[in-house]
């Protein structure tokens, strides 16, 4: 029974010590947020015009798509929905 | 004859036992969880499936020239399947919701205590005749507390592969029956104007942030805790990847294709060790029960920083994001989400219960770190 | 000679209990199927609306695409396969 | 000076011996048929370019150290590669029309004769001087009147891996041929009515009904013959996973990504198995020879059968679809169903003989099981 | 207290030595480059992230056991790794404007003095104290000439291991850096009116030459430098595969998922190399001069063939493109695009361009050839 | 120092070897160009209608896209481009 008492006390430090350390590293990363990524957001902020969606695979090129009204890329969206679907199938 | 003989001699039927047959069932009760009650099943698929190949008599599935042997050494004994998994849940990660509101990674930690405590636990339950759980034990089974799948697989390799099936079963289930678990202890310790503060929205985060962000996890990691450098470098590599914006192509493989082929093997891999002798005795329910244990007590601790935070701070935040603290991305930030729409119709917190959610991840990380550290 | 006389009734003994044997499993399988599956099927039929075409990949949601005339649908797919193909070559 | 005799004896002109020229244009015609024929292309370019890759002098691909031996050791020599295979196969197989119209499987299975008949035959040929076939030989060159690929690659891996790139070579070119091998066959044992006969429509099949389709025939393989679990327990993960509905990117990235990335080393692996000592022998002639008497017979078996089952049956089956047992799938049921539109231009046979398709690619595992059984 | 002096020492703090710090800021340096400069970010991102895992104290990432360990034996040691990429990049390479205008391999020929002039300049470097070439190293070292990532690499893993972080170092940046080094160069090589020649549209090149074409390179590899044919061979495969027509989703495969797949673990295990003791010393220095002199006279070699073969043919070539005969395809091309349009704006070279820029990869694996043949 | 000397005659001599190798293997690529690919191309000119791109990836079928507008189809494009950047963003 002492080994299990060892163990206990081993457990309690490790539990006390690991509590202890992941409040400390996570307490920095606030830290850090607030002191330096908050000053990077203003010193670098985002161009207006986000681009990235762009390239998101095969670098694709974005077409301007100014002049399209909602409602008619709404029902082409789902059209796009069926055509998929139908060809998925054969997949 | 001979030959008729020799085929009956190589049928399953001449050579089950009994262990296996329960395991194979046991294979089979995963694959239900997963196929009809839809409980993780993009892990618990092909690990039930694993679970019967590797219990099928005479077949040598996990033998040494059998496949499941050949997936296990290679991949999980050695810790690859885990990170490469790791590397795509960074891919998948989007650590906004954390950076524009950082207090919630307090949340984050505090929810690491179901793993300590259970640690705790697990070494209690060596008073019982028929546990004997060495420290090594007690940690691999404590970070199902962390409620992260490729984290338990990664530490429970390292210090007790004998659990690996035991402890992969519970954190995957437990984390599948979060929206069972977490919601009534969420609504025992909160009251219902708690669960109806709604929170201001998030501020925008910028591109050069988010880049920032996973190379500071990573530095403050390498000076703190090396060794919980494999999973937070590879979380951390995986989100660089996403956010940086110039591989845009090895993003999307890290977070398609290559991680549902890892999962594949990485399930099947775990499935190999559901065999009877490591996983049919007493040790196992311990894990089971612990493994409750170690989420409720994630969940509570959680709510209650939550509620201490807003005792000391005039900004209030809803404790129920608090839950959200145990990771199980984006499982328990959807319970949040929930529970609070039923007490207040209007309060949207899922973006909210992302940052904990997130902070969650990096919480059993470097818990797992600092058991490897220690005890490892 | 003896020993490709052995060998021939090894092989003849192979072939008679290889065949019985597929006929067998196989055999097997349809009275499994005749008696276990029929009756699941009638006991758990499909939902009318078949929806597993909608997740069938990344999770994308399906929309509804009901008031598209089949007219405008095949205007578009034809559409979609055009833009496929021009943004296609560039890979 | 000696710089340029050092050149020119690294030259491939200095070391070329008469066999790898052969093999190299073995290899070359392995291309010309894969591109401009169409046969099998999926496994033959690889294949193709593999045999030539492997018969360079010099450059030592096949020896240790060489990336075709690597690729061969790790994915074939192990199983693993034809079991992957396998896996994006089952992902990629539709049980619907078997399911709805269960007396197939005998088709299936009749056609299966073609295996045991040419394993006889492979031991028949040993009177022949020059011929001295094992039983495992015999066995592994049978499995090409299964007319599956994999199903004979990772036997022969098992059995006669020195016969391997003979064997590999013929299944995979008379399944290329079966639209030039089958019709005569199917057109001389059937009358003009009997193809004309049409069938009825196939009842739907339920979602459940494809879910536990799998788990039943990997049980059944359990308990009656383990040594096939590895085939048709892989076969059953992926049908499994495409079944399911709830893990579908799994099933996409086995039945795309990674059954191309695995194909592509398949074919390399097998290529490297294609050396002068190992095909250039009269054995190989043999091999080639009775795999299209194995294509033959298995055809003949199950158009007969189906003749057969009309006589007992007053429900009537087209004795066309009787020759899409032998698998080959899905040109056998095309073939079947060109054929049957010939004599009947309204009769479309195509989801029909998928059926029979299908359950010949369960019965040659079935028989590949049964040889790694009794003779492994 | 003894736990917490374990956590202490296990920490980074405790452990860092001067070295590691250095390489993990020159990690920090090659992402800022990839990620804010866009150099070459596909292999860059990887590697600086890696060379930051490598040289993380205690963590062992590159010892026995270790992540980067794993990949660096498995994928680079092995050679794979880089073939693999070589595949890739030929089911990526369109040989059309090669084929059209053939006499623009003899630019991608010249370009190739780039290699051998720096060979010598290596050897030079002994003359200098400290420097200690033997010419293995030279050979590797010279490499970087050929402007082609996993040429390099692949090389460098034969001839020269423990200088292959800091070739690859040297390989990419140069790359990034073409359209800062050469442009000079080629203006100060042509005059206004030769930047100004218009090129005659190429011809189409038809579907059976392109297939023919890289068995036709195979071929010639087979017959005159067997040493060459791993690179050669992978990279004829895959454009093979893209070009035959058959195999598509084979082709779409290697040149996206896998050549994704391998590139994260290509660079990771080429940063594994960036440890402090094999890369902070004279010789790193002696390879990045050494490499940016291999580019100015590879670029300048290119130009003068231009303007030779311009003295002795009446068809103009414009000398610009010969500098894209250095290969970093399709940068190079690019360039010679760019530095066109500005003495000429009606003049596109870019696909004229692409025929001397795809000689060159051919020229370049060439060249490795002779250096594995003669040197390896 | 004759070390190096010796050196520095191998590394000459590569050098001569490498460069002329190179160029007679660059150049018989050249004259099997001129002489073969030539021939070849006159030969097996390609079919007039390129059908390669239909089944680029996963065997698409091409329909026929005769009697769409290409205005309808740039304005198709870009709302399927629009389409894609919605659902890619929850990936
Ligand atoms: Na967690
Ligand atoms: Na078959
Ligand atoms: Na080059």
């Amino acid at each position: 029974m002492e080994n299990l008492q060892e163990l206990f006390i081993e457990a309690g430090t490790l539990m006390l010590a690991g509590m202890v350390f992941v409040f400390a590293f996570l307490g920095l990363l606030i830290v850090f947020i607030n002191v330096v990524l908050v000053r990077l957001a203003k010193k670098y902020p985002d161009a207006i015009v986000e681009s990235r969606a762009t390239n998101k695979r095969n670098n694709k090129k974005q077409e301007g798509n100014a002049g399209v009204s909602p409602a008619v890329v709404a029902a082409i969206s789902s059209a796009v929905t069926q055509y998929r679907q139908q060809h998925s199938t054969k997949k | 004859m001979e030959s008729l003989k020799l085929l009956w001699m190589s049928t399953g039927l001449a050579n089950f036992e009994l262990g296996q047959v329960i395991m194979m069932l046991v294979g089979c009760g995963l694959l239900y969880l997963a196929i009809a009650r839809n409980f993780e099943p993009l892990l618990l698929v092909p690990m039930g499936f694993g679970a019967i190949l590797t219990n099928i008599p005479v077949a040598g599935f996990s033998e040494v020239g059998g496949l499941l042997h050949y997936i296990y050494y290679a991949g999980i004994d050695t810790g690859i399947f885990p990170l490469l998994i790791f590397m795509g849940v960074g891919a998948m990660t989007d650590f906004g919701a954390l950076i524009a509101n950082p207090k919630t990674l307090l949340l984050g930690a505090a929810a690491q205590f179901g793993i300590f405590a259970t640690l705790f636990g697990a070494i209690a339950l060596n008073a019982i005749p028929g546990f004997e759980f060495s420290l090594k034990d007690a940690s691999a089974i404590a970070i199902i507390g962390g409620a992260d799948g490729p984290t338990a697989i990664f530490l429970a390799s390292k210090l007790a592969p004998e659990l690996l099936g035991a402890i992969a079963v519970a954190a995957y289930s437990y984390m599948a029956l979060v929206p069972i678990i977490q919601p009534p202890i969420m609504r025992a310790l909160t009251t219902e104007d708690e669960r109806k503060i709604e929170m201001a929205q998030l501020r925008p985060v910028t591109r050069v942030e988010k880049i920032i962000f996973p190379l500071a996890v990573l530095l403050m990691t390498i000076f703190f805790l090396p060794a919980a450098t494999p999973l937070v470098g590879m979380f951390c590599l995986g989100n660089l990847m996403r956010e940086c914006g110039v591989v845009d192509r090895l993003s999307a493989t890290a977070q398609n294709e290559l991680i549902n082929i890892v999962t594949i093997f990485l399930g099947l891999g775990v499935g190999s060790k559901l065999s009877a002798d490591k996983f049919l005795n007493v040790e196992t329910l311990g894990i089971l029960a612990l493994g409750a244990v170690a989420f409720s007590i994630g969940t509570a601790s959680g709510v209650l920083m939550a509620k201490l935070m807003n005792r000391l701070s005039k900004e209030k935040i809803n404790p129920l994001i608090g839950a959200a603290g145990v990771s199980a991305v984006p499982m328990a930030a959807r319970v949040a989400n929930k529970v609070g729409l039923e007490a207040n119709p209007h309060n949207f917190l899922l973006m909210h219960a992302m940052g904990p959610n997130v902070a969650g991840v990096l919480g059993s990380a470097v818990a797992a770190g600092i058991l490897l550290a220690l005890v490892g």
